[in-house]
This record gives C-alpha cells, structure tokens and sequence, in this order.
C-alpha cells in the first residue's frame, strides 16, 4: 500500500459525550477504490464525518496528500481536493437542477471556467441536461443521487467520499453508479466508499476496510478481505458462500 | 384455516412513483415469513400499508379473515398486530421497565380502569418476565436511551411482544445487533412463536439469519413479489440471484 | 435512586411543605397575597406543563382558560353560587372547550398549532371584553365573594392563601398520580415519539384530546381561584400575554418536570417582586434575567439538573460500548 | 474625584440630618401607578407629576416642616398586580395612597385602602367609582359624569344636533365614557347614529370613519386617547366628513393638534384639566414640567401634581399629619389658589370625593386652542 | 361600492406595513427557525435610534444611515450572537420565549432612558395626499407600499437569482448538506439577520410618522406582522407581502361590514382556517411533517 493519498491515524471522537471512533486507522492509496465495510454503528459514516471536519475529533490526525487537514472547514477541504457524498437525499429541492449543481462550485477558486464545467458535467449525465431547468425535487431517486454525484464532482476532486450510494437505487442504477466510480478510479481519481451490499463493493474496489465498533479490524486487498472466512461469514451472510459464487 | 395474513394486490404510489405495485401472499399461524430484496424495492411501503401507517392505494389487508385495509395502526395493534422498526424506536427517556409497560398498557381493560387503577398496569411481572426473556435484567431501571445499538434492538422486538400479538412485523431486526446477541434473539424469536403460535413477518438483509430464521422467504423487486418458496428454492432461484444476490 | 437519596428527597418535601405552611404565618397582607397568586398560577402552569411537557402540544390558550375559570367563578359567586359548584362547572366547561381545542393539534403539530391556539386566545379576550350582557365588559365584575370552606370563612388573606395552598397541594397530588399512571407513561410516548406509540396500541387522538382537555381544566380551576384572590376580574389580565407568561413560566421552569410550574411561577411571579429594590429598572433586570437562564440552560432550570444526570448515563452508555466485546475477536 | 464624593456624601449626610433635626420622619406617600403595560403613558405621566410636585415642596421645606417622600410601585396595568402592590403599599402603613390610574384597578383596590383607613387619591375617570359610597376615595379631576354631561348640553343647546356618531376607545375610559354620554343622548332626545368601537393603537380609521360618513350625523364625538384622535382627524378630513366634531381633553389637546396638524383644526371639546388653561398658574406649572422632563405634560401629568398638593393643602388645614383624619377634612373641602398657588385653580371637592373646578369649552382654530366658553365653578 | 374600493386601498396602506415586518419574520424562520417576538419592538427601536442621532445633532438624513448601521449591530449581529446562536440547537421554544423576554426589555429600556411619550418623526416621504380613483390616499402609506414592494422585489431577485441568493437557500433549506459543498452556512444566516435588521429599520423609518415614535408601539404592529406571516404561509417571502396586504384588508372590511368590536377577531378566524385548511399558507409551500 504505497503511496496513500488519504492517512487516517488513530481517530478518536463522537456525538457529546458518547464515543464512536475508537482510534480508527487506515490509509486509501492513491488511485483505487477503497470500501470500508462493517455492521450498523461500527462509524463508517462517523469517519467519512471526521474526514471532512463534521465532528469534533478528540485524538487523532487526518492527512491528505501528505498535509494535516484536520479540522479544516469543509470549504478548505473542497478546496484541497476532497469531496464528500453523504447518505441519504441531499439536493436542494426548491432549487433546478441547473442551481443545485451550480452551488457545487461556490468553494470554487476564481480561475475555474465554472460554465464550462457545468456545461460539461450535464454532458455527463444527459438525464440532467434534459431536466436542467425543473426543480430538483421532481427527479427520481436515482436521478437526485446523478445530481449529487455531478455536484460533487464540479470541482474536480482528488479524493471522492461516498456513502452508500446504492441505497434506494434499482440494481441497474447501482451498477451503473458503480461503473461510474471505476471511471473515476481509471482517471486517477481516488474513492473511499461505503457499502452495505458489500460483495458488489468489495468486487470493484481495490481495497477493503473493515470496521467495527469504531476501530479498524482489517486492512487488505479487496478480494483477501472477500475471502477472508471470518468476514464472509459475519458481514456477508455466510450461508450465502456456495450459492452466491 | 383462515391465514394470520392476507395480502391482496396492494398497491402504493407516491405522486407517480409506484412503490408497491400488486403484492398478494398470505401467512399462516405459526409460520415465519422473511421478506427480502434490494433497497428501494417496495418492503418498508409494504410493511407501512400492512400495519396502517400508510393507507394503500388498491388492495386489501386482513388478519385472522378481518379487513383490516387502512385502520389506524393503534387500533391494528390492539386487533393483534404489532411491529418493530428498522432504526431505532425506543422511549429513550422513559426505563427499560416502563418501555416494555407501556407496550403492553393499552391492552389491559379500559382507558377509565386504567387511569384508576394501578400505575404499571399490573404488568411489572410480565415485563420483568419479558426483562428476563431477553437478558436485559441489569438494565431494567436505567432510561432506555442509554441502552447500547443491539440492546435497544432487543427491547424494541421485546416491546412488540408485551400485548401478546398474533402477528409481528420485524423490520431488519438483526441490523448492528452483534453476533452473540444476535444468536439469543433468534432463539429467543424461535422459542415465542413455538410457545405463543405468534406468527412472525421479518425484513432482513443479513441472509443467514433470514435462511436459519424463516419458514418461508418472499423476495421482492422494484414493488412486485419475485419470488416466494422455502430458503433453499429462494437460495436457487436464479432470478433472485439476478435482482438480489448479484452477479 | 438510592433508598437513601430518596429518604432525602421526602425530608426535603416536608421541609418545603412545612415552610410553606408555617412561614407565611407572620406575612403581612402582600406578602400573602403575592404567595398566593404564586399557587395559582403554578396550578395553571401545571395544566400548561401537562399539555406542552409531557404531551409535547404546544398551546398558547392557557392565559384564555384561566380566564374562563375566572369569569365563570365571578359570574357564578356573585349570582350566590357556591365557589365549590362554580368550580364543577368551570372544569367541565374547560375540559369540553379545550378537547375541542385539541382537534387542531390532530392535523397541524408545533408552531402551527401554538398559532391556532394564540387565535382561539385573542378570540376568548374579545369575547370577555365584548359580551357585556354577560361578563360586564370592560368594567369588570367587582366584589367577588371569597368562599367559606367547611364552615371556615376565608375572607381575610391568610385562610385564603392556605386555600390556595391546599388547592395546589390537591392539584400537584392528582398531577402526581395522573403522571405515574398509564396515561402518563402515554402522554410522554406521545411526546417522543407518537409514530411508535401508535404502533404500541396507544390511541394517539384520544390521548392528545385528552392532554389538551386536563390541561385546560386546571387552567379553569386556577382562574376559580383567581377571581376570589382578586376579588375583581376583566378582561385585560386574561389577553395573549398571560398565555405567553404561563409558557414562560413551563420553559423557564423545566418542561416535562414535574417540579418545572412551581419553579417557573416563582420565576414570573416572585422574581418581579424581588427585584421591585431596582425601581424602574425592575423589568429589565428581570427580562435579562430570563434571557440568561434561558441562554445558560434552554431546557429550563429543571434542565439544568436533567443535564448532569443524563452526561452521566452517555458516559456510562460509551464505557459499555468501549468494552463491548468485538465481534471478530468472539468470531475468531 | 473621591475627595468630590466623601463631600458629596457628607453634605449630603448633613442636610438628612438637618431635615430630621427641623422637623422629624419625613411624611411617607404610596404610589401605585401603570408605569408598564397598556397604561405606561398614562402612569409615567402621572409619576413626573408627582415627583415634580414633591420636588418643589421639599425644596421649600415640606409639608408643616417635614419632607415628603413618595415611593412609586408599578401595576403592569393590570389590576391583579396593583392589588398586590396596592397591599404592600398599605402594609408600609403610609400617610396617603396615591393612584391607580385605570378604573379596574381602582376598582379592585379601593376596598383595601378603605378597609385600612388610607385616604386613596386616584386618577381613574369611570363615573361608578365615587358612587359606592366609599369614604376614603378622591378624583383628581372630573368624573365622567360631571364632564359628559356638559358636552352633551352644549351639543344640544349650542350645535342643535339630532343625531350623533360616538367613536369610543374599548377600553374602561373609553366605555365609560361612551355609556354615560349615550345615556344623555336619550335623556335629551339625541339619536347615535353610529355607535363605533375601536382600539388602543388602532393605526387604520378607514372604516370606522366610512361607516360616519354612511350616517350622516349632526356631530360626531370622538373619545379616545391622543394618538388615536389624531388619526382619525386625518382620517376624517381625508374622507371629508364635515359634521363638527366634539370631544374630551383627549380629542383637542396640544399633542393632538402637534399629531394632526391641519385636520385638527374645527375640533370642539370640553377641557376640564389641560396644560392648554388659560390659566396663568397652569402655563407656569407646564414650563416647569416641560425643563425637568423634556416633554409636555397630558392631564394625567397634571392630575398627578394637583394630588400631591391636595395633599399638601389639606394636611395644612388639619394643620397636622393625621392619616385618619385627612379624608373627612378633605370632603367638603375648598382649596383655593389664593390660600395655595399651586393647585393652579380653585378646587372643592364634595362628599362623594368628587371634584369641582372651572372648565372650558375650546375649539381648535388654526393650529390653536381658543376657549370658547368658561364654564364656571358650580359652587 | 367606491365605499369598498376606499376600504381596499386603506386596507392595502396598512397592510403594506405589516407586509413589511413580515417579511423579517418569515426570512429569520427560514434560515434559522427563529420565531422572533420582539420582531414589532425591533422596529420600533430605530426610529429612537434615528431620535437620538439626531438630538446629538445630526441631520435626519444622517441620523437614518447611522440608525440603520446600528440596527444591523444590534439587532442584527448582537442579537444572532448574544441571543440566537447559544440557543438555537436546543429548539424553536426556549429561542421564542427569550426573544419574548427581550421584547420587554427593548420596551423598558426605551421607556426608562427615552419617555413613555409617543414623539413625533420626521417624514421622509413628504406629508400629504394625492388623488387616485377620486380617493385622497397619504403619500405616506404609498411610500411604505412602494418600499414594501420594492424589498420583496429585490429580495426575491437576490434569492431567485444570484448566487449568493442561492447559498443562502440551500443554508435554510439544509445547512449540513450546503456546508458540505462548501457554503458559508454561519455566514449566510448572518446575512439573514443583517437583511432582517435593515429591513426593520427601513420599516421603522417609514412607519414611525404614522404610529409615532412610543415604546410600546411595537406591540400592536407585531401581533399583526406575525398573523400576517403565518397566513403568507411563514416560509415565503411572497407569502409574507400577500399576508399583510390580505390582513389590511380584511382589518378594515371586518370593521366596516362585521363588528368594530370584534374586528381583531376577524383575522384570527381567518388564520385558524387557513392553518386547519391550507397549514402551508397563501403562497407557502408544505413543510414536510417528521415522522
């Protein structure tokens, strides 16, 4: 695992008083996918949060492309390369379509061509060329998370978090949002991503990462961390083995 | 014999998007029904029209042969249905004990007795009988809210079982729930519907739970059943393995 | 709890309760009659406390209901009825007026239901101002009656205060058992989380009526007692602001506590007088006063001792989850 | 700077001390009055009448040598708290008991001070209040059943109107007001052809000034409080209503005409209590009040300061400070301006506590008030 | 029938009034569920400002400028500060209660360090009438409608249609997700506040010749200003506009066909049906109800 784009050292934080990240450590090489498995309230989403300066962390560093940003705002953040797509519906909803991926580049520098960009990334995903000028809140659910991901890639990251992207998605749109992440990873781009239909995952990422209950239990190749018998039978149901192959 | 449930055509649409598009099956007494399928297929929809938190747009519902289409979901639970919920839905600022108390009040004589008669319903025996059930012993005076992920998932499927139900719905009752508890809550779900006859529903992802768990499975797609069978025909169904297990 | 901290907690009570009864005893007139308006309107706090803190309803009609009791207390003691049968038919009035007044909170929640409410208060002053034929309008219905209570007249102020007192006592008594029963554990799953108490068999619509009815009753019966404290009533004491001074007094005090009115009527209505030495300045020192309590501890000063207990259990919840076995290492 | 007040803290400490060694414990006055809530213009005005009045007695050495000293308590307007303060007051056992302002706190208050044996002198207006017999109850001006009945006589004798809108104030000086003046409408034969209520800081008169014009009346009477007045004025000139327009002190005071500026022109009123007087004593007294608080007195300003002299008259008659006695001595009583400047124009006052003093009835002619008519002292 | 149409267009001078402190209202609850009680004494407190400026000697124009710069300081900045931001993660009802202990301290300090006389103010919209549709209407009430006009047209632009306009949505309508992407949530609610605080100002200017300058004239005009919110449908700044003009008019048509003494009620049932009915409002969107 040479060269990390992302270093994740020994993390340790929560919501008040209660502790989530327990000296969480990893590192996500430079130009793979990465997925980051494990079961309900192990802090995957509480680590993508402290990677982008949403909690208040106790201990630990953040370190991307070799510099300490812990703490940053979310603005220095988008500005250094790293973009975050939360859980769930985040679009404006009273906003078009068209403003929604506007505000992706307000942390924009001011050498950016920002029309271009957004000319371009309609290009990318004609479903929201068609529907530019409607508001945000008539898409699809698939659409809305298209929507999320052009806004989110407005800005060109280096370093793109994605949680549970599938949810609520078709089969066919998780495979296409999955193609899509590959895309990203064959242009260098580096994805750290939570899944929780985890064998999909695990199948286009390079690495895996399993947590649990806030600490890293394992760091290895994605198709290791596939076989490993102990995380087959835990988080992919075990009785799947002989079927599911 | 009359099944526990009978679904027939249930549809739901949201403004266009038609989340449930026609779904019939029936479950029998004593029977364990697990519910599958990907994200976004129709499940929640389905379990929220059953239990009269959502009114379906077409179709039927009934329990024990009774239409029950559209009642409100207090008046279901008293008929007999009861539930728990995918996240979290405890009382967080009321005790373990109360928690499971009030489960279980609203099926103890009328709301006039209750009011007179004794704060706890005469039910701290049965709760503390349930309590113990699902070895939540210590923590029966502490506030729910500060019960950790998977006990909070116990007393939630605890308190589905205060007002002696004929029919539960279990929303992914395994999810973070971590691997030893999780073998007590199935045995522990095991163990009420051979002593009770309850008759269970179960939504879940974690696919050993569900095969060791269920009786029947459905699988369900984009708002239609997919499938329905034993765990080993759903598990060779090749278009099961298409829309849900991948590949 | 611990036997012992609450072998303390029912010392205190006695103190508390003794003191109430015995200190008052050499207080001249105001003092009196200040202690007095401070049961009242803890009685009516309370009702508000049922409504809003544990059923989680917001109301600004209150103000409108203590208004009803007084009127109807007036009205009613000053045609010869007994205080006693005045006060029967004032919880009844109160209890149908605000079940109705429940049917709202069915459809809307929150702040549109606190402005339904505000509406339904503004509409019962007008009502109280306009109908003179029978509320004597602006005027005012004067020289009303103190009652005798089992033979003993309580004209003189310190019979009444212990009316009073014995009023709140009765009242925080019913509270008390009404929130240890059923229902209360109802009104609270109402509050928190009224999806899942539907799902548990609780008639959420017949609760929530219900809240809205009791709450309002003992508003009525707080007015009952202010019309003879007073001995006069109109309109003016009964607008919008009392009903915003009650909501005051369930925040500032703790909303959802038990002991939350008592500490909030003393708040908005001891503190002012406490801080009548500032002369003019008297209001501001006291609206400074709440804006700091309530920027020190939003829930109220109930709050404030809910806070430290309830740090404690997460502390207690993360050491729990901090040595919660893992998963991997039980698989391994 | 410290030196400044050690001096400051003894002379100060000297003059006490002096004052106590010429005359004893100073003289104790309660007061409670609406210094907050609806009423706060109307009880502050009040309060700098009082304490204007005291400042000036004290200077000159108090009342038969003793200073006078006037605590001050707010009533939020709102008559369960004067009760409250009213009580503490009469706990502090004072010599008199000065206010409230609003009738219903009268109300609610007067049986307390009668009940204690304090001589309450108030400032409420309502005609009911001095007919209960109370003993121990003064005005500090008219009742509204001596002024009303001027104003209607003089709508009746000198306009000849038949019918008459009444746009009143719905608050208890506006009601009152309007019940008394309705009741001798009937008894003179005059029709109301529009009976108009309205509020305390009502900014729009649209509608009620539409509906006088639907009834074409002879004359229109205005009772409301100042700021009101001027609006509807506004608002009347602006519709073009033409009927005369007769009011109270409220209708054609300075303030009004300052607020209405041209519209006010034509206003009629009777002027029982106005810094507007032409009356020598009252023009000094408004120069007074207007240097020490920067702005013109209302009459309750006045009514304030005639109450401390009131005080202060009687009190020199009985020719001791005797808290029992001071209500029989006031009734019956005539103070005059001779025997005591400051009460700005003779005064007597009648069993029922009641007051009588001259009036006038002014019109406002281009921008000022002219008085049309003194009408006299009754006895 | 010309008899209505003078009803109207009084009823719309007025309205147009509350229309703009409703406007306030509606955008401090937007971006930071703010219900601000003190919403009518903050527009009373400039033109006291404005007062003392000008007893300093100042001109008026000047006095204006310093008393808007001063609202936006305190009113705006202070009171976000000092009152909003400790108290806004625990809920809309301890916020309304302080801001309702506020309304009372801006009153008495006014009250103590001023008077309890209503003073007098300048116009600045020349005193006088013009002659539409034969109906003497004051320039006063047409300035005030002009103003409130043109503060929804300039703020719907800046919110429809400039970039910041849309940051300062997407911080009310999510401000977890606009902070991800990058907008400078803190700032825009701050933004909010300023626009609020000069807003009353501008008010304040416009109404203080009507109502005078008085501390307790706050009161009437906030009662109205809230009601007119919440039939606009309290989330749109259109709405706001709408709802005041719609509480004018109804005000005085109450008055004229119904009961002058019930006129106050009038909008009131009015709101009750309108929340049982249409809980969005006039122009309101529905706020979706949590489950």
């Amino acid at each position: 695992m040479s060269d990390p784009i992302l270093d994740v050292q020994n993390l340790v934080g929560g919501y008040g008083k209660m502790t989530i990240l327990n000296g969480t450590t990893f590192s996500v090489p430079k130009g793979s996918i990465t997925t980051v498995i494990g079961p309900n309230g192990a802090g995957k989403s509480t680590v993508f949060k402290a990677i982008f300066g949403l909690l208040k962390l106790r201990e630990g560093k953040v370190v991307f492309k070799g510099r300490d940003v812990t703490g940053l705002s979310q603005r220095a953040l988008l500005g250094a390369g790293i973009c975050y797509i939360p859980q769930g519906r985040n679009i404006f909803g009273e906003l078009s379509v068209r403003h929604n991926i506007e505000l992706g580049g307000v942390a924009a520098p001011a050498s950016i061509d920002l029309p271009a960009r957004i000319e371009a990334a309609l290009d990318v995903f004609p479903v929201l060329r068609k529907k530019a000028d409607r508001q945000a809140s008539t898409l699809s659910g698939g659409e809305q998370k298209q929507l999320e991901i052009a806004r989110g890639l407005l800005l060109e990251p280096q370093l793109v978090l994605i949680d549970e992207p599938s949810i609520g998605l078709s089969p066919l749109m998780v495979q296409q949002t999955f193609d899509m992440l590959k895309q990203l990873r064959d242009r260098g781009v580096s994805v750290l991503l939570i899944e929780q239909n985890a064998r999909s995952a695990l199948e286009i990422s390079d690495y895996g990462i399993v947590l649990e209950l806030g600490r890293t239990r394992i760091v290895d190749k994605a198709d290791r961390v596939l076989a490993d018998p102990r995380i087959g039978q835990l988080f992919l149901g075990g009785a799947m083995e002989e079927t599911a192959a | 014999m009359t099944a526990v449930l009978d679904v027939r055509d249930v549809k739901k649409s949201f403004g266009g998007i038609t989340a449930v598009n026609g779904v019939s099956f029936d479950v029998q007494e004593g029977e364990i029904l697990g519910l599958i399928g990907p994200n976004g297929c129709g499940k929640s929809t389905l379990f929220n029209c059953i239990l009269g938190q959502l009114v379906p747009s077409a179709g039927e519902v009934r329990v024990d042969g009774k239409l029950v289409t559209g009642q409100r979901p207090a008046d279901l639970n008293r008929l007999g249905v009861s539930r728990t919920f995918q996240l979290l839905q405890v009382f967080p600022k009321l005790s373990v004990r109360d928690n499971l108390i009030l489960a279980g009040q609203e099926h103890r004589g009328s709301m006039l007795s209750r009011l007179f008669g004794p704060s706890d319903a005469g039910l701290t025996t049965t709760a503390d009988q349930m309590i113990g059930f699902f070895k939540l012993e210590h923590l029966a005076n502490e506030p729910a809210g500060g019960l950790s992920y998977g006990q909070q998932k116990l007393l939630d499927a605890a308190m589905a079982f205060m007002g002696g139900p004929r029919l539960v719905l279990l929303d992914e009752p395994a999810g973070g729930v971590n691997p030893t508890m999780l073998g007590d809550l199935k045995e522990r779900l095991i163990a009420i519907n051979r002593e009770r006859r309850a008759t269970f529903v179960v939504i879940e992802h974690n696919m050993e739970f569900v095969m060791s768990l269920c009786s029947r499975v459905m699988v369900m797609a984009e708002g239609k059943v997919l499938a329905i069978g034993k765990p080993d025909e759903i598990r060779a169904n090749p278009a099961v393995i298409e829309a849900y297990l991948g590949h | 709890m611990s036997k012992h901290s609450r072998l303390l907690l029912v010392a205190l009570a006695i103190i508390v309760i003794a003191g109430l009864i015995i200190i008052p005893m050499n207080f001249n007139r105001y003092g009196l009659y200040i202690l007095s308006q401070w049961a009242v309107m803890t009685i009516a706090a309370m009702g508000l406390n049922l409504t809003l803190g544990y059923a989680g309803q917001v109301s600004l009609a209150q103000g409108a209901f203590v208004g009803i009791g007084a009127y109807g207390a007036a009205i009613l003691t000053t045609h010869g009825w007994p205080l006693i049968s005045a006060l029967g038919l004032v919880i009844v009035i109160c209890f149908i007026v605000g079940w109705l007044l429940g049917y709202p909170a069915l459809r809307v929640q929150h702040h549109y239901l606190a402005f339904v409410t505000l509406a339904f208060s503004t509409l019962m002053f007008l009502v109280f101002r306009n109908e003179s034929w029978l509320t004597n309008g602006i005027y005012g219905i004067s020289n009303i009656p103190r009652p005798e209570i089992f033979g003993f007249p309580t004209r003189k102020p310190l019979p009444f205060y212990y009316l009073c007192l014995g009023s709140l006592g009765l009242v925080t008594l019913a509270m008390w058992w009404l929130i240890r029963s059923p229902w209360g554990r109802a009104f609270m799953a109402l509050r928190e989380n009224p999806i899942r108490a539907q799902s548990l068999g609780i008639d959420t619509r017949r609760y929530t009526l219900m809240a809205f009815a009791i709450g309002s009753a003992l508003g009525g019966i707080a007015g009952v007692l202010y019309a003879p404290l007073t001995q006069y009533v109109d309109p003016v004491p009964f607008n919008l602001q009392l009903s915003l001074d009650l909501l005051m007094m369930v925040i500032v005090g703790g909303s959802g506590f038990m002991l939350g009115p008592f500490l909030g009527a003393m708040i908005a209505v001891l503190l002012p007088e406490w801080l009548r030495f500032a002369e003019g300045y008297y209001l501001m020192l006291y609206a400074a006063a709440v804006i700091a309590l309530l920027i020190y501890s939003p829930s109220g000063i109930l709050g404030i001792l809910d806070r430290y207990l309830s740090s404690r259990r997460t502390q207690a919840a993360s050491a729990l989850r901090a040595a919660a076995q893992s998963k991997l290492e039980a698989a391994r | 700077m410290r030196s400044i007040i050690l001096a400051g803290l003894c002379s100060a400490a000297l003059l006490t001390g002096a004052a106590y060694a010429q005359s004893g414990a100073p003289i104790k006055i309660a007061d409670v009055a609406e210094l907050s809530g609806g009423g706060a213009t109307v009880g502050n005005n009040w309060k700098n009448g009082i304490d204007l009045a005291v400042e000036e007695i004290n200077a000159k050495g108090g009342i038969l040598g003793r200073k006078i000293e006037v605590s001050h308590a707010d009533s939020q307007s709102n008559p369960g708290v004067a009760r409250a303060q009213v009580q503490k007051a009469l706990d502090g056992e004072p010599y008199v008991l000065l206010g409230p302002g609003y009738s219903g706190s009268v109300k609610v208050t007067a049986p307390l001070a009668a009940e204690a044996g304090i001589t309450q002198i108030m400032g409420g207006e309502a005609a009911e209040l001095t007919q209960a017999g109370n003993k121990f109850l003064f005005r500090t001006s008219f009742g509204q059943q001596s002024s009303m009945p001027k104003v209607a006589k003089y709508i009746n004798d000198e306009l000849k109107a038949k019918s008459v809108a009444v746009v009143w104030v719905n608050n208890d000086f506006g009601r009152g007001g309007r019940d008394v003046i309705t009741k001798e409408f009937n008894r003179l034969g005059i029709k109301v052809a529009a009976d108009l209520s309205t509020e305390a800081g009502q900014a729009d008169f649209a509608a009620d000034v539409s509906k006088i014009k639907a009834a074409a009346p002879d004359a229109v009477f205005i009772y409301v409080n100042e700021e009101e007045s001027a609006r509807i004025l506004k608002e009347i000139k602006r519709q073009g209503v033409t009927a005369p327009l007769i009011g109270e002190t409220t209708l054609v005071g300075q303030k009004v005409i300052e607020l209405a500026g041209d519209a006010a022109n034509g206003a009629r009123g009777h002027v029982g209590l106005t810094t507007d007087a032409p009356v020598e004593a009252v023009k000094a007294f408004r120069d007074r009040f207007v240097k020490k608080y920067n702005y013109v007195p209302d009459h309750n300003g006045l009514k304030g300061y005639l109450a401390i002299y009131m005080v202060k008259a009687t009190t020199e008659k009985m020719g001791k400070v005797d808290s029992k006695a001071f209500a029989d001595t006031l009734h019956g009583l005539t103070i005059k301006t001779s025997a005591e400047p400051n009460i700005l124009m003779d005064v007597t006052f009648d069993q029922n506590g009641d007051i009588d003093r001259q009036g006038f009835l002014v019109e406002v002619v281009e921008g000022k008030q002219v008085v049309k008519q003194v009408l006299p002292k009754l006895n | 029938m010309s008899n209505l149409l003078d009803l109207i267009v009084a009823g719309l001078a007025t309205g147009a009034i509350y229309a703009l402190v409703a406007v306030g209202f509606t955008l401090l609850w937007q971006t930071s569920q703010t219900i601000n009680f003190a919403q009518g004494e903050f527009v009373m407190l400039p033109a006291f400002l404005m007062l003392a400026v000008m007893h300093l000697g100042a001109p008026f124009w000047l006095a204006v400028l310093v008393g808007i710069a001063l609202s936006a300081l305190l009113l705006g900045l202070a009171f976000k500060m000092l009152l909003v931001d400790p108290m806004l993660r625990h809920g809309v009802l301890p916020l309304a209660i302080a801001t309702m202990a506020l309304a009372i301290g801006i009153k008495e300090v006014v009250k103590q360090f001023f008077s309890a006389e209503a003073s007098p103010f300048p116009s600045i919209v020349p005193v006088g009438d013009v002659s539409i549709l034969g109906r003497a209407i004051s320039l006063q009430s047409l300035g005030v409608l002009a103003v409130a006009i043109l503060a929804v047209v300039g703020l719907t632009t800046l919110l429809n249609r400039t970039s910041l306009g849309h940051q300062m949505q997407a911080a009310a309508q999510n401000p977890t997700v606009a902070r991800i992407i990058g907008v400078p949530v803190e700032r825009m609610i701050l933004l909010t506040f300023l626009i609020n605080a000069v807003l009353v100002a501008l008010a304040s200017v416009l109404i203080t010749p009507i109502y005078l300058a008085k501390f307790s004239s706050g009161e009437v005009l906030g009662q109205a200003a809230f009601i007119a919110a919440i039939v606009g449908g309290f989330n749109q700044v259109r709405g706001a506009i709408a709802g005041g003009l719609l509480i004018g008019v109804v005000d005085n048509l109450a008055a004229a066909y119904v009961s002058t003494q019930y006129r106050a009620a009038v909008p009131m049932l009015l709101l009750i049906l309108m929340i049982l009915f249409r809980p969005q409002g006039l122009l309101g969107r529905a706020e979706e109800r949590t489950v």
